[in-house]
């Protein structure tokens, strides 16, 4: 006679994190609704929030590693090494996004509180979506991150680009999440089912042969819904907009926690819902790969907004790293890796920009960096660090990344889009110099203020061009990981 | 032949609300046809069996969302209509085109799947009504986790909009 | 022996990394300190040279496993070849290092990239797989970028995005063929080991071995730079520094060259054999075609240029020609080369220093005011001429001697280069330096003092020393020589 | 011993010049002309002490290795001596003496005193160098080494923009022969895998004519360049720009006729192909004639003598190409004498007159300057061919060889005798209008030339007279010195008796014509007296051709410098900067632009954006449903 | 018998509720490119989801499950928590300028 709470699967280690991170929301807005705290005191709530997130994360391991594969809240969440991988993630990115409050906490003290309420909020959404194994669930999750993103972009209120960010994410975000929670409805409409491994089961009952349409447009439909949250093109549109608009201290964690989540769930939907009819989407993701890494280039290559920039080399990323995840389970692994080294990378950039140009600034010319060399050089090398990670420069993980993944590929017999991601690594050494150049070599012509750093900051900068430089040198145990995570797949 | 009607009225009824919103010029008649549309939709569920769904629709949309939506609108002002002229080059052609083919595409996808479905799903031959009991039961088991995590959603929703809407700082700085 | 072969790469990197640490006050004891770092270098090398391994064909000393799933290793080695080129970076490093005005001797970062650039080229030599080989490759190309765009000339921004994205756009094929190459041998050994022993075991089919060669080849080819891809070299180097330019045409050509001996011949020889042909045209039309541009060219460092494209046709033609004794004299010339054209570079650097051109037309009789300096360049020309008993001859005439068998037509019509080379040298040594001083800046000019005579004289002592007696490096490259050429003659046979 | 001083006499001059070149400060020129003159006496006494050990064993030749060059394919560093590096080693060592001994006064006041006697001296080493070598590379080492020190010579006084000029055209025209040259040694390494001449020598037979003819041709080519044979001669006209001692030893004595030395040393190889001696013989011939033709209205002192060393150079190329090689290198040695003996003496009038070269402007400077006027005399008569002088004999034995060869070579030996008249009626106009033709300039301030000018002269002079007996009809001195050389090469011999006598009094005959015609005309000026019109056009037309020598020159000049610079130009501008640049440059340009028309199409209108996401939407359905169409 | 047949044509089936369904998308989609009120656009993104909500019933109805009517409500406060946010958004751009239309919102662009 078991209890009705096992029946169902209940399981508080699995929603761990995301019931701290609720937690320390709740406590951070009756302080700052009730009794006003000072910024301080909220600092260290959001840490010990943060420190107390990756704690549960790291119980989730463990539930893990005694459980095995397996889900709760009977099929609701699901408790895979997908998962565990992007919790890792987002708890990575977590951390790496709240060391800027540091400075900025005196400056916008009024607007932290919302903006520390929004991100916590959201990563606990994409928390949701990363473990949810139910698509409904999924959808839940992701408005959940979405919505506090639209927030968050408008957050600057006083800034016409902001709000014109804002609402333009807001009103093409909740069309794309319309389209995925119509995909979802079309796949529950042709196969009565709503979850990632009734549907493989479904298909493999039914034969890939006759898969209905339906089911195929429904699952495109999701797809393309996630596709456009990683800004792959041509879903693009709206990433440069609002990259460009959003306060410059946040653009990197919504940035990243979006293509960390999204990403994740299509490798698991790419290893388990379609591995059987993977073939079936090859020209259609080639289609977007090619899409993704040619428009990004031609975009990029005349920006003179470094986020609007660095917007499109998302996009070809998101093109790299979608070339990986649809061809297959070694492909996925790669492409996390990829995903992982291209967070750090993309943090450490977006990290740079607040330092250089206040936390709350919306866009970024090119020309802020003129003289940042003789202004400070610690900026200027680690800014220098993560454009040529990003570019894909051997000894950084740019390199080692793209290796792996062209080999993969390669193995995959993918030529034609191995030669065009090349292509476009050739046209990006062009457009991702000229900011280094900026920086490092052009004098400045306007006098500036100079930037002071805290020590925190620097320890941070230091951290991740240090990450950049050592996964691009020793990339053994991250690899292992990323191969960890398909090998019960295979 | 009752069934029938029962499907066409409201289809029609749903078709004229949905076309009001899209082409009405003053935000009141489309909030207006976006009520007609709803409020037809409860309709359908009625006799697709799901009237607890219908209550909660004519209550949740019909009632509270629209009554947002009206406010809204009251305070942006009814009397400035927008210009009907399109500025953006090409967007009619397209924007037609993309609609054509659109909305023929899913017709087509949802024509195509009925003989998937006599194949492999043919339609039940009883029929579950979605009386409170029901859903509530399901609710509190097997979607128990959703449903609370629904208020976080509501929590977030609230921030947001606190977060944007609220701005007593705002007025200082100006000053 | 490891350790002196890791001692190649990581001094002259904590080297730079020491110089970025000096403090802002001390600017004095840069250069200095920077000499030290790199002198320990040049006597590891001339250990090396003088140890077993620089008289023997390459083989791996250490190997490293770098990313252990993927059975990706990294290897490091060294031959004859490596240990002369080496000897070679270190000893221009050194010298360049000298001869650097006091604006450059005194900028933390010159002195910085420039140990930096010494560590990737090393790095070039001894990798023994064509992952480390590729990583050390592309990192050739910061520094370069830094040194081109901080201290070049005017037009610098140009000429360095052009260089980067040329060689990029070249090094992309070699990547895609590492790839494919390490697929390959994927399907063999279940690891995608691309070490230079596993390669030479792997069985390619003749179409695989003829898409590696090209993909590699025309990697290296660009770097060389062959004719129709070399318009990058001449704006590199006229807006390079004068070290810059020095290392560019001293080392950085020959690594081009050495790519394609340590990778695309003795792996993919069938291509080899296939494509050769087209490789030995490409190459005279760039000896001759070379020397005719730099005939008519108005700036001394472009002119310099030119001529580099053309001896490093001859290089290719030796290796083109694939017989032993070409093969022998290709790498002899790519020393020799290096030398030759390393001393003109410094030479034109002492003049720019002083008067902040290098229009040709700006000069003559110079031979007054600065004998010593007219006799130096005199001597280097000849050098660079080919002029018996000089360094510059050897390579050359091995090489047309040698690759006559092969391609007796074109050896023929390269041999017409030494023609052009007297003409364009000779011309304008008697432009720059004869004749009676047209403009009055050229009237006080100073001639060579100590520092750059140090600088210059050691590379003038090396052109003599092997011009006279070629057996001194000719014991060096021998080994490889053989080997590249005993697997061409091995699969020529099995035809 | 007698390896060891051979190595000594090589390459003590090259000691020299390096003692001379490292401490340019220390030295004064007293002790610079006493370190030169010294080593150069000590070269020479060991040269004929070589030369008197090599005969006594009866010019056995032998060679040695000094070290390996290159060891893949063991080209070894060697030299050897037999007859006729022998004979070549005893011309160069005592010329140089006594033409340094003329320099040390000649050159006293120039302030570039010491570097000259480094030029010289290295080029004497080169020189040395190129005739000791015993094989192909070390010659070909040396002769390069030759042309560099010309080059140096030539443009020794560097400001004089024409020196230069001067200097780089003989270095780049010898260059050309290089060329040639140096294919020769590619066909020679890859049809004997050697450079040894004797290995070679003796593995000819097995070689195919047609290989022979091939190697020969381009050899010669090289041995054209050097000694300013027919189409590659206009360097050495210019190249009188250098100081006359230089000219003395370089472009007369000795370099010019490396080509000479070079030919009889493969005469082994050269015997067996028709071709190339047809080729030779008619090359010299018309070299000859043109030379000789172009030296009688030139009116540079020394430019006169350029020609005519020209036209003798031809006459060597002729004997050579009959087969005469003895002929060929007696030709060699007497003119060596003479010549020089002729360049010194212009030298001294050149000093005399303050670098005045212009030989219409002198005249009767025989008061002023008797012993250069009797000892340019004697090398004038010397060349004109008359007995008992040097140049009858070796002259006399050419012509003869010739014409003994019968058949063709009929037609040969009478243009050669032509340019026999020619050669004397030149020299002759030469001499009288220096010396003798009255004109009214006032040379009062001119005085004959100091001691150490005139020591030399003196010797030379004797030289000029007595050298020619050491290989008359009577006495063979010269072939038994050659014997060894010339072993298993066929050497054509004089015809016996009569016929040479005959032949003989016509040459005689020849020469003292062409004296006495230009002694008619250019001190009597019969042609001014008997007046004959009809020919004057005719004449002048021809004297201007003789003076712009046949306009070759200017040819030249525009063929290969003018159009030569425009031609680089257009490569450079059009091909190298439109084309090939302009390609890369373009394709950067198109993606420049592309990415600008790209990025309009985002227009920042979020309904814009809508209508993408519906557009791509829609498509890639379609692409997806129409994917089992497209992929197979 | 015809009569029958006819009967038996015009028997409602789940696709006829899927048609309608999915023209509603497609007409909210069409209001959304046409539309610059922002307002509006928004009132389009409701009639979307609630052509969805029409796929979830109709389905559930057709498989005899109560998942479906379940998924309706979190579209459907999903939806509502949307519509707060997106007025907010909308009133606070409309501070600034005074207009609900989203032609004027281009400066970020290129």
């Amino acid at each position: 006679m078991t209890s009705i709470s096992e029946l169902i699967g209940l399981n508080f280690v699995v929603i761990g994190p995301t019931l701290t991170l609720l937690v320390t929301t709740l406590i951070l807005l009756f302080s700052t609704i009730s009794i006003r705290t000072s910024t301080v005191v909220k600092k260290y709530i959001t840490l010990v929030g943060v420190f107390a997130t990756l704690f549960a994360i790291f119980l989730k391991f463990g539930l893990f590693f005694s459980n095995g594969l397996s889900s709760y809240f009977s099929e609701k969440i699901l408790l895979d090494e997908f998962s565990l991988f992007g919790n890792l993630l987002i708890g990575f990115v977590l951390i790496f996004t709240f060391i800027p409050f540091w400075k900025t906490s005196e400056m916008f003290s009024s607007k932290t509180t919302e903006a520390i309420i929004l991100i916590l909020m959201s990563a606990s959404g994409f928390l949701l979506m990363v473990d949810s194994e139910n698509f409904i669930m999924l959808f839940i999750g992701l408005e959940i991150g979405s919505i506090s993103l639209y927030a968050l972009s408008g957050l600057n209120r006083g800034d016409k680009l902001s709000n014109e960010a804002s609402l333009k994410y807001f009103l093409l975000g909740s069309l794309a999440s319309c389209i995925l929670i119509y995909g979802v409805a079309l796949l529950y409409v042709s196969l009565s089912i709503t979850g990632v491994y009734e549907t493989s089961i479904a298909i493999s009952f039914i034969g890939t042969d006759n898969v209905p349409l339906t089911t195929l447009v429904g699952l495109i439909f999701l797809i393309v819904g996630l596709l456009f949250k990683v800004a792959a093109a041509p879903f693009q549109a709206w990433a440069p907009d609002v990259y460009q608009g959003a306060p410059t201290g946040y653009v990197g964690y919504m940035a990243s926690v979006a293509k960390v989540s999204s990403f994740i769930v299509l490798a698991r939907l790419s290893a388990v819902s379609l591995s059987l009819i993977l073939d079936k989407f090859e020209l259609f993701f080639s289609a977007i790969i090619i899409l993704s890494v040619v428009l990004g280039s031609l975009f990029a290559s005349n920006q003179t907004d470094l986020k609007r920039l660095l917007a499109y080399s998302g996009v070809i990323q998101s093109g790299f790293i979608l070339a990986g995840i649809s061809s297959g389970l070694n492909g996925i692994s790669a492409s996390l890796f990829y995903l992982t080294t291209y967070i750090v990378q993309l943090l450490g950039v977006f990290f740079v920009f607040s330092l250089i140009s206040g936390h709350m600034s919306s866009d970024f010319s090119i020309e802020k960096l003129s003289g940042l060399f003789k202004d400070n050089k610690l900026l200027t090398i680690s800014f220098s660090i993560f454009m040529l990670g990003i570019a894909g420069l051997p000894l950084t993980s740019g390199f080692v990344s793209k290796f792996i993944l062209i080999a993969n590929l390669w193995s995959y017999e993918r030529y034609v889009i191995v030669v065009m991601l090349m292509l476009s690594t050739v046209a990006g050494f062009y457009f991702y110099l000229k900011p280094i150049w900026t920086a490092s070599i052009q004098k400045s012509e306007i006098l500036k203020i100079k930037i002071k750093i805290s020590l925190v900051e620097k320890l941070v900068l230091l951290i991740l061009s240090f990450l950049t430089i050592f996964l691009g040198l020793f990339p053994n145990g991250l690899i292992n990981l990323t191969r960890w995570v398909i090998e019960n797949y295979l | 032949m009752l069934e029938i009607l029962l499907f066409f009225i409201p289809a029609s009824l749903i078709i004229i609300g949905a076309l009001i919103v899209v082409f009405a010029k003053n935000p009141v008649h489309n909030a207006m046809g976006l009520v007609l549309t709803l409020i037809s939709l409860a309709i359908a569920y009625i006799t697709l069996n799901a009237p607890f769904v219908a209550m909660v629709q004519m209550l949740v949309y019909a009632g509270a969302v629209m009554t947002l939506f009206l406010f809204v609108i009251m305070m942006i002002g009814v009397d400035k209509r927008e210009q009907s002229t399109e500025k953006i080059k090409g967007q009619t052609y397209l924007v037609s085109g993309v609609f054509l083919i659109l909305i023929s595409l899913l017709v087509y996808v949802a024509i195509n799947s009925k003989f998937k479905w006599s194949l492999w799903f043919p339609k039940v031959d009883y029929v579950v009504e979605g009386t409170p009991q029901l859903i509530a039961g399901l609710l509190f088991t097997g979607w128990i986790l959703p449903f609370e995590i629904i208020s976080l959603l509501l929590i977030v929703a609230t921030a947001a909009a606190i977060a944007l809407a609220y701005d007593s700082k705002k007025k200082s700085t100006d000053a | 022996m490891i350790e002196l072969i890791f001692s190649f790469i990581f001094v002259p990197f904590l080297g730079s990394i020491i110089i970025f640490l000096l403090p802002k006050t001390r600017s004095e004891l840069y250069r200095p300190i920077s000499i030290a770092i790199s002198l320990i270098t040049l006597t590891n090398s001339i250990y090396l040279l003088f140890s077993e391994y620089s008289k023997t064909e390459f083989n791996i000393l250490y190997r490293f496993t770098w990313i252990k799933s993927y059975g990706l290793e990294i290897n490091f080695g060294t031959s004859g070849m490596s240990a002369l080129l080496i000897f070679l970076t270190a000893l221009l490093i050194v010298l360049s290092l000298f001869s650097l005005n006091q604006l450059h001797a005194e900028s933390k970062g010159f002195l910085g990239s420039f140990l930096a650039l010494h560590f990737a080229i090393n790095g070039v030599f001894v990798s023994g797989d064509l992952i480390s080989l590729f990583i050390f490759f592309e990192a050739i190309l910061i520094p370069m970028y830094f040194l081109m765009g901080i201290w070049g000339g005017e037009n610098r921004k140009y000429a360095t995005i052009k260089f980067i994205i040329y060689t990029v756009f070249g090094s992309i094929f070699i990547f895609i063929g590492t790839v494919y190459v390490a697929v390959i041998s994927y399907s063999y050994n279940g690891k995608l080991a691309v070490d230079f022993e596993t390669l030479g075991n792997l069985n390619l089919t003749l179409t695989q071995s003829k898409v590696l060669f090209l993909l590699f080849t025309f990697g290296f080819l660009v770097k060389v730079p062959i004719f129709p891809l070399h318009t990058w070299l001449p704006d590199a180097h006229v807006e390079a520094p004068t070290a810059g330019s020095i290392m560019l045409a001293g080392v950085l050509l020959k690594v081009g060259a050495f790519g394609i001996l340590r990778v695309s011949i003795p792996f993919f020889t069938e291509g080899y054999l296939e494509y050769r042909s087209y490789i030995a045209i490409l190459s005279v039309i760039g000896i001759i075609y070379g020397a005719v541009v730099a005939i008519a060219q108005e700036d001394i460092k472009k002119l310099i240029a030119y001529s580099s494209i053309s001896h490093m046709g001859f290089v290719m033609l030796g290796i083109s020609a694939g017989s032993l004794l070409s093969l022998e004299g290709a790498i002899i010339q790519i020393f020799n080369h290096g030398i030759t054209a390393a001393a003109l570079f410094m030479l034109v650097g002492f003049l720019y220093d002083r008067r902040h051109t290098r229009k040709i037309s700006e000069f003559g009789g110079l031979k007054i005011t600065m004998p010593k300096y007219a006799a130096i360049f005199l001597f280097t020309s000849f050098a660079s001429i080919g002029l018996p008993g000089l360094n510059g001859f050897v390579g050359e005439f091995m090489i047309l001697i040698g690759s006559y068998e092969t391609f007796n037509l074109l050896s023929t019509i390269a041999a017409l280069g030494v023609v052009l080379a007297a003409i364009y040298m000779l011309w304008a040594y008697q432009r720059i330096f004869t004749g009676s001083i047209s403009k009055e800046e050229n009237k006080v000019l100073k001639d060579l003092n100590l520092r750059e005579l140090i600088s210059i004289v050691p590379l003038l002592l090396l052109m003599l020393l092997i011009g006279v007696y070629p057996k001194l490096i000719e014991s060096f490259v021998t080994q490889d020589a053989f080997a590249i050429n005993s697997i061409i003659k091995f699969i020529i046979g099995m035809k | 011993m007698i390896k060891f001083f051979i190595l000594l006499v090589i390459f003590l001059p090259l000691v020299t010049s390096s003692i001379l070149f490292i401490n340019k400060r220390i030295f004064n020129e007293k002790f610079t002309s006493f370190v030169t003159l010294n080593i150069s006496l000590l070269t020479f006494l060991i040269s004929v002490y070589i030369f008197v050990v090599f005969s006594l064993n009866n010019y056995e030749g032998f060679e040695f290795k000094l070290f390996q060059w290159i060891k893949l394919i063991d080209i070894q560093i060697g030299f050897s001596l037999n007859g006729l590096s022998g004979i070549m080693l005893l011309l160069i060592t005592s010329l140089s003496l006594l033409i340094q001994l003329f320099s040390t006064s000649y050159m006293s006041e120039d302030k570039n005193y010491n570097s000259y006697f480094v030029f010289f001296n290295f080029f004497v080493f080169s020189m040395l160098f190129l005739v000791m070598s015993s094989n192909f590379l070390v010659m070909f080492i040396g002769w390069e080494l030759v042309g560099l020190s010309s080059y140096l010579l030539i443009s020794f006084w560097s400001e004089k923009t024409s020196a230069v000029k001067a200097g780089n055209k003989a270095f780049v025209i010898n260059r050309i022969g290089d060329f040639g040259f140096l294919i020769g040694l590619m066909l020679i390494f890859n049809n004997f895998n050697t450079f040894e001449f004797n290995l070679i020598f003796s593995q000819i037979s097995l070689k195919s004519e047609s290989t022979l003819t091939l190697i020969a041709i381009f050899l010669l080519l090289g041995a054209f360049g050097k000694s300013a044979q027919f189409p590659l001669f206009s360097w050495l006209p210019d190249a009188m720009e250098g100081p006359t001692p230089a000219s003395a030893l370089i472009h007369a004595a000795t370099m010019v006729t490396a080509g000479v030395f070079m030919l009889v040393r493969i005469s082994p190889l050269l015997q067996y192909s028709e071709v190339a001696n047809l080729i030779i013989i008619s090359i010299g011939l018309f070299t000859a004639l043109i030379a000789a033709f172009s030296a009688i209205n030139q009116n540079d002192i020394k430019k006169v003598l350029a020609y005519s060393t020209i036209s003798q150079l031809g006459f060597m190329f002729i004997a050579i190409g009959a087969g005469a090689y003895v002929a060929a290198i007696f030709h060699l040695v007497t003119h060596a004498f003479f010549k020089a003996l002729l360049f010194l003496g212009a030298g001294s009038v050149i000093h005399a007159m303050h670098h005045e070269q212009d030989i219409t402007k002198m005249g009767a400077l025989k008061k002023q300057m008797p012993i250069t006027a009797t000892t340019m005399g004697i090398g004038t008569i010397a060349i004109a061919g008359i007995p008992p002088l040097a140049g009858f004999w070796s002259k006399d034995e050419i012509l003869a060889s010739v014409f003994s060869k019968g058949g063709v070579y009929y037609i040969f030996w009478g243009l050669a005798l032509a340019a026999a008249f020619l050669t004397a009626f030149y020299m002759g106009r030469h001499w009288l209008l220096i010396f003798q033709k009255e004109n009214n300039f006032d040379h009062t301030h001119v005085n004959e030339s100091p001691k150490k000018m005139l020591i030399p002269l003196i010797i030379l002079s004797v030289f000029s007279i007595f050298i020619g007996f050491i290989n008359t009809p009577l006495f063979h001195g010269l072939e038994k010195v050659l014997y060894q050389s010339l072993e298993e090469v066929y050497v054509t011999h004089l015809p016996e008796g009569f016929t040479l006598i005959a032949l003989a009094l016509i040459s005689i005959g020849i020469g003292f014509s062409g004296l006495i015609s230009s002694y008619l005309i250019y001190s009597l000026a019969v042609h001014k007296k008997l007046d004959f019109q009809i020919a004057i056009n005719f004449i002048t037309f021809l004297k201007k051709l003789s003076l712009n020598v046949f306009y070759l020159n200017k040819i030249g000049n525009f063929i290969f410098v003018a159009s030569l610079k425009n031609f680089t130009r257009k490569i450079a501008v059009v091909v190298d900067g439109l084309i090939i640049d302009g390609a890369v440059n373009l394709v950067a340009d198109t993606f420049n632009k592309t990415s600008k028309l790209t990025s309009f199409s985002q227009t920042g209108q979020v309904r814009n954006y809508v209508m993408y996401f519906g557009l791509f939407l829609v498509l890639l359905i379609g692409l997806f449903i129409a994917t089992p169409l497209v992929s197979p | 018998m015809t009569q029958k047949r006819r009967v038996q044509m015009l028997e409602v089936t789940t696709d006829w509720y899927l048609t309608l369904s999915a023209i509603l998308f497609s007409i909210g989609f069409f209001g959304m490119m046409i539309r610059k009120n922002a307002l509006i656009m928004f009132m389009c993104i409701e009639l979307m989801l609630n052509a969805v909500n029409l796929t979830f019933i109709a389905a559930s109805n057709h498989f005899g499950q109560i998942d479906g009517q379940i998924a309706v409500f979190f579209v459907l406060v999903v939806a509502a928590a949307e519509v707060v946010v997106g007025l907010a958004i909308i009133v606070s751009i409309f501070k600034k300028q005074v207009s609900a239309s989203v032609d004027v919102l281009n400066i970020s662009r290129g």
